[in-house]
């Protein structure tokens, strides 16, 4: 058995911030699970920026929303504030954020980004040396900071660096598979080590999840093969309720086909959307924000666009985005990954011809519910503490976007989720030190729980199944795209609910075709798909539950939002086998005086 | 096995340097005998002006002259910076040593065949 | 670092004695003979310049060869022995081939 | 171009396998993929491992070359199979042929240990010792320090130049490019303290004056990046340790001041 004062799941932003902090607060023993490579973590794929409000670049006057910015002069009257951030948050998440964490977050953004500045992140600077920043969607204010279009990348590499000088132990391609929750206190995990296929019991006094998003539930996504969502349906597994989970964000500019990002840089440096007669249908969208409107209302429109039969491409499911304006220069200079994707992927280049898009499954903002110091607040009878008296699973915390603070609500704004992963990557860190310093013990495991997931393995190695797991995987994707997906409605959703239920019945049967213990990433795959299949059928009960349209959640025969009814965060547990989530919920921390719901107009 | 012109040059490099230092050592020796008298020499050098020597003399010269270039194609690399131009600068230390090799080589041809 | 100085530096020197060595030496490609050789090789400044010569090619070699030994990484406990057997052949070479040089002596 | 109605063109996808657990050696199987104008390799090997052979192994994670999981060895070269289109790495006999990174250990299939790469990564001490007093806000650097990083930030640690360097071959001690371009970005940013330090680190015999320039990492970098280059420039700044240090502690000093535009 493995033992380790603190046990972090996830090398991300996330992950990797509370390792770093907890080994420089002095926790000796700390060990980091990654499944791929810590610098493989997604984190490294986000391309536009991460949010602050440094107040070091301002629109130049009179240019309106679109034009050039240039560096705020020394000594003159800030442009922007955390509290226009906070506002913007807020109004992005259609108020289902809880405005406690927002301000927190974004409060401390300023000081996250020196931080990362002082660490060694290269970022993109303005002409007096001070960090250049970009507008992007949603934001008020120019306050994307960004490493041309490689920002995650930059940031983690960076984090990543440091955290190796604390002595924290890695575990690179070691797959949790399981969470040992007994008595609502957390005790370890179960991880194979892929390389060897051996199945170890992991004890900790805390367990902190950064294990990431989970996109691939969707045909068409943004997200790695990585992301299925473990960190998420094995808390669930283990008795820990989700949050707000029918929240997936589509993102409106994702390659054509592909799925793959081009960044929403792209619109914030001034690219357009088009359709097939040629037309900037934004203009009947979002007449003021135009193309930097948030992100569910561009994807909707989009999809309308397609809908109505003004798509592009074979299938007509595409739309353009249109950046040769910008000339060659600026798109070498600020978009050189996204040029590059662009040839490698669809063979054009946006200096000469408008690249085909459509929009992606990308980011999901629902998860395992914390306090704003990564504390899941959740026990494991399912009860969800709305206050700081009741017993929270001890030692076991969330951070990233596998956590729900809930910072983005029932929509995030892009850059804000970096940000995010760092700040309460950061915050988790701490208590974790906190707790670790003030007393935690080692608590035992009853019975072997690496045993009970031998078998589970061993399941599918020698079982009689026939089902295919591809097959399976590929029905679900297929599902949560058609009936899940931008557009919901209540018979689309039931019909969804059942058919992942059934698809849960199958997949029992499930075999895998690689009988080897070494490196077998074919296991894998089928504990990643039976993880989808968890957290699917969570998505999907919730939205059939929230009859409203709010945010990311759009429901046509609910086209309206409901505060009287659902200004409230959704909550769902585990039920008996047979039974699907059990829902509850929990009311969403607003101030009254500074920030009442309003209508969400862009 | 990872082929690409660098990894040519890289061989090549190292075949002719270590031949060259055979070379040299054996060169030194030969030089050496004047230490013996004019007899010896003449008689060493005469071991080494038979007409298989003359060929082999071709393969040292195309071993110095593809050494030498492929060197100065490292210093520029080293000393200006141009890693872009690594393949046009293989090719032209190729070429010129060739080049060279022919030149020099006719001459020591038709001077082992006049005997 | 030394070592790959060494190798450099003397190989931009070996660049200008190469050269002159080709020219003199091997060029016109016409029969070499004992007195052609001594009659050049009699005068101060050619001495000197051969000496130099040997020197930067006796470097060169020696630290190429010594570096083509260290990439085998079987050698590579062995670099101290290498750089003293390097050293030892180039005294020893250097030695000979200077006595050589030096032992031209006009024809009477 | 196939068009409707025509017969699909098919692909032959050799890939070598290799369990060492129960193979004495590695070998190669065929499998036969349709080609279609948008599939990678990657998509190929995705197709193959869910369609046809389950034990089929490799690593991959974005699917954009971002991630660096998925550099192997195809047709004779190390690329990234999820940016690479198929149709582009087909041989005159219409095959392609997949296997593991040269000259690195292999776990199984197509993934290789990288584990020393990973050494001699962390040898280097990759993370930036940032200056103890640091100010309130950012450092400032000017655009022309920050480009000159650039094109050893966008580093993916795919380990494709690693593993096709003859020196690597030989000789695992040597740090190797990638690890050397992550000094040259620590040793040239001007926030790092110990860029002295470094250089008499990376300036000995198994650091930059183990290459032998044989430019294989630049052909390799499917990030279009130049390993070369950054060791020559650490080679000349390792011979000039107290000047640098000197300039060094100059720009230090004005770190904190905004930088005149010129
Ligand atoms: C293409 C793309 C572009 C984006 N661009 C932006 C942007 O510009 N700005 C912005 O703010 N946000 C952006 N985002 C969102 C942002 O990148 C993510 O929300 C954020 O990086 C998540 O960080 P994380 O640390 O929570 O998770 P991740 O970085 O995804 O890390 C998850 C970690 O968990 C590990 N893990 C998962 N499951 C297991 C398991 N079972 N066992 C062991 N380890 C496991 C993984 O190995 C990995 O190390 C983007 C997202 C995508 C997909
Ligand atoms: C004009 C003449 C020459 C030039 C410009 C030259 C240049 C070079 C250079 C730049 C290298 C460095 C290779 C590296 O770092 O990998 C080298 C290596 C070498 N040279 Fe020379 N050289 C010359 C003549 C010679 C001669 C006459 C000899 C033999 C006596 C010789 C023997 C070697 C050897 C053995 C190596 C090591 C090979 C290796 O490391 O691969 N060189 N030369
Ligand atoms: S330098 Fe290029 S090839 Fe080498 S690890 Fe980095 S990205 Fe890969
Ligand atoms: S291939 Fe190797 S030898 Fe040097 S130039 Fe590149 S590191
Ligand atoms: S899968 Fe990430 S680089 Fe290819």
């Amino acid at each position: 058995m493995i033992e380790h004062e603190v046990i972090i799941v996830g090398a991300g932003l996330a992950g990797s911030w509370t390792a770093m902090v907890a080994g420089q607060r002095g926790v000796k023993d700390i060990g980091v699970l990654s499944k791929i490579h810590p610098l493989r973590s997604h984190s490294g794929a986000a391309q536009g920026g991460i949010a602050a409000a440094l107040n070091n670049a301002r629109p130049v006057a009179g240019t309106g929303p679109r034009g050039p910015l240039e560096p705020v002069p020394q000594g003159e009257d800030p442009p922007d504030s955390p509290e226009l951030h906070m506002f913007d948050t807020i109004k992005g998440s259609d108020w289902l954020g809880d405005q406690d964490a927002i301000e927190i977050m974004v409060n401390e953004a300023p000081e996250i980004i020196y931080a990362y500045e002082h660490m060694g992140c290269v970022f993109s600077r303005l002409p007096d040396g001070r960090i250049a920043q970009r507008r992007f969607g949603g934001h008020s204010a120019p306050r994307a900071n960004y490493a041309a279009d490689y920002t995650g990348h930059v940031l983690l590499h960076t984090i990543h660096e440091q955290a190796l000088q604390h002595g924290v132990e890695f575990y690179s391609e070691w797959y949790c598979m399981d969470l040992l929750v007994e008595d609502n206190v957390c005790r370890g995990v179960v991880a194979m080590d892929v390389l060897t296929g051996e199945i170890h019991t992991m004890r900790a006094k805390a367990v902190m999840f950064g294990t990431g998003g989970y996109g691939r539930a969707f045909e068409v996504t943004s997200n790695a093969y990585a992301n299925t969502g473990d960190g998420v349906a094995i808390a669930y597994n283990a008795g820990v309720p989700l949050m707000d989970m029918e929240f997936v964000q589509f993102h409106p500019t994702g390659l054509y086909e592909h799925g793959i990002l081009m960044s929403e840089a792209c619109r914030g440096e001034g690219g357009y959307l088009t359709n097939s007669e040629d037309e900037r249908f934004m203009e009947r969208y979002a007449p003021d924000k135009m193309e930097l409107a948030p992100r569910d209302l561009v994807s909707r429109s989009e999809q309308t666009e397609i809908d109505e039969g003004r798509g592009i491409g074979p299938d007509g499911k595409g739309i353009y985005l249109d950046l040769r304006h910008l000339g060659a220069e600026k798109i070498k200079a600020r978009l050189p990954q996204i040029r590059e994707l662009a040839i490698d992927f669809v063979g054009v280049d946006p200096i000469d011809d408008p690249i085909p898009i459509q929009p992606t499954a990308h980011y999901s903002m629902g998860g395992i519910p914390t306090d704003a110091d990564g504390q899941v607040i959740a026990n494991a009878d399912g009860q969800v503490i709305a206050d700081a008296d009741g017993t929270p699973v001890v030692g076991f915390y969330a951070a990233g976007e596998c956590a729900c603070v809930s910072v983005h609500g029932a929509n995030r704004l892009g850059t804000n989720s970096l940000l995010e992963a760092s700040v309460f990557g950061r915050r988790a860190g701490h208590a974790i030190a906190d707790f670790v310093q003030n007393g935690a013990e080692l608590h035992p495991v009853t019975g072997d729980p690496a045993e009970r997931n031998r078998q589970r393995v061993a399941r599918l190695m020698d079982g009689a199944g026939s089902e295919s797991v591809e097959a399976i995987a590929q029905e679900l994707k297929q599902t949560m795209t058609d009936d899940c997906g931008i557009y919901r409605d209540k018979e689309r959703l039931a019909q969804a609910m059942q058919h992942v239920g059934e698809m849960q019945e199958r997949f029992k049967d499930a075999r895998v075709m690689d009988k080897s213990k070494r490196f077998n990433t074919d296991v894998l795959a089928a504990f990643e798909t039976e993880h989808l299949l968890t957290f699917s059928e969570v998505i999907v009960a919730g939205a059939l539950a929230r009859e409203e349209s709010r945010g990311a959640h759009y429901r046509t025969d609910f086209p309206k939002r409901d505060d009287e009814g659902w200004l409230k965060h959704t909550v769902a547990h585990k039920g008996e086998p047979g039974e699907g989530p059990r829902l509850s919920d929990k009311g969403v921390n607003i101030d009254w005086d500074r920030f009442p719901p309003q209508e969400r107009k862009y | 096995m990872y082929k690409s012109t660098g990894f040519i040059s890289f061989v090549l490099r190292r075949l002719t340097g270590v031949a060259l230092v055979i070379y040299l050592f054996l060169h030194m020796w030969v030089i050496g005998s004047v230490n013996s008298g004019s007899e010896a020499f003449d008689a060493r050098l005469a071991l080494v002006q038979t007409p298989i020597f003359k060929l082999a003399e071709i393969a040292l010269l195309a071993a110095v002259v593809y050494h030498a270039f492929d060197g100065i194609r490292l210093l520029i690399v080293h000393y200006v910076g141009v890693t872009e131009y690594r393949k046009s600068l293989f090719y032209a230390a190729f070429a010129v040593a060739a080049l060279l090799t022919i030149a020099g080589g006719i001459p020591i041809l038709l001077f082992a065949f006049q005997g | 670092m030394r070592i790959f100085q060494m190798q450099r530096y003397s190989a931009i020197a070996l660049l200008v004695f190469l050269t002159i060595h080709m020219i003199v030496v091997h060029y016109p490609p016409f029969h070499v003979d004992f007195t052609r050789i001594i009659e050049r090789m009699g005068q101060p400044l050619w001495k000197a310049i051969d000496i130099a010569f040997l020197f930067f090619v006796l470097m060169h070699a020696l630290t190429g060869t010594y570096a083509v030994i260290i990439d085998w990484e079987r050698f590579y406990a062995y670099r101290r022995e290498l750089v003293g057997a390097a050293a030892l052949i180039f005294i020893l070479a250097f030695v000979y081939g200077a006595r050589t040089i030096w032992a031209f002596q006009p024809p009477a | 171009m196939t068009t409707n109605g025509s017969r699909p063109r098919m692909v032959t996808v050799r890939v070598q396998r290799f369990n060492p657990d129960v193979d004495e050696k590695p070998y190669f199987d065929e499998f036969q993929v349709e080609l279609t104008p948008a599939k990678t390799i990657l998509d190929a090997l995705h197709e193959i491992k869910t369609a046809q052979d389950g034990s089929v192994t490799y690593r991959r994670s974005c699917r954009h070359a971002i991630c660096g999981s998925c550099a192997m060895y195809v047709n004779g070269k190390n690329i990234l199979v999820c940016n690479t289109p198929l149709r582009d790495k087909i041989d005159e006999e219409g095959t392609v042929t997949i296997r593991p990174l040269p000259y690195l250990p292999i776990i199984k299939d197509l993934v290789v240990d990288r584990s020393s790469f990973w050494e001699q990564y962390e040898r280097v001490k990759p993370w930036l010792i940032p200056s103890a007093d640091v100010p309130e806000k950012e450092f400032r650097m000017s655009s022309e320090e920050v480009a000159a990083l650039n094109k050893a930030e966008t580093c993916i640690m795919c380990g494709a130049c690693y593993s096709a360097c003859q020196v690597i071959a030989m000789n695992k001690r040597y740090v190797g490019p990638h690890a050397l371009l992550k000094a040259f970005l620590r040793v040239l940013d001007p926030r790092d303290m110990a860029p002295s330090e470094r250089l008499a680190d990376v300036g000995d015999q198994d650091g930059v004056f183990r290459c032998h320039t044989i430019f294989n990492c630049i052909d390799a970098c499917p990030k279009d990046l130049d390993p070369t280059k950054a060791i020559e420039t650490l080679r000349k700044l390792a011979q000039k340790r107290q000047a640098f240090e000197a300039a060094r502690r100059d720009r230090q000093r004005m770190l904190n001041e905004p930088i005149a535009s010129s």
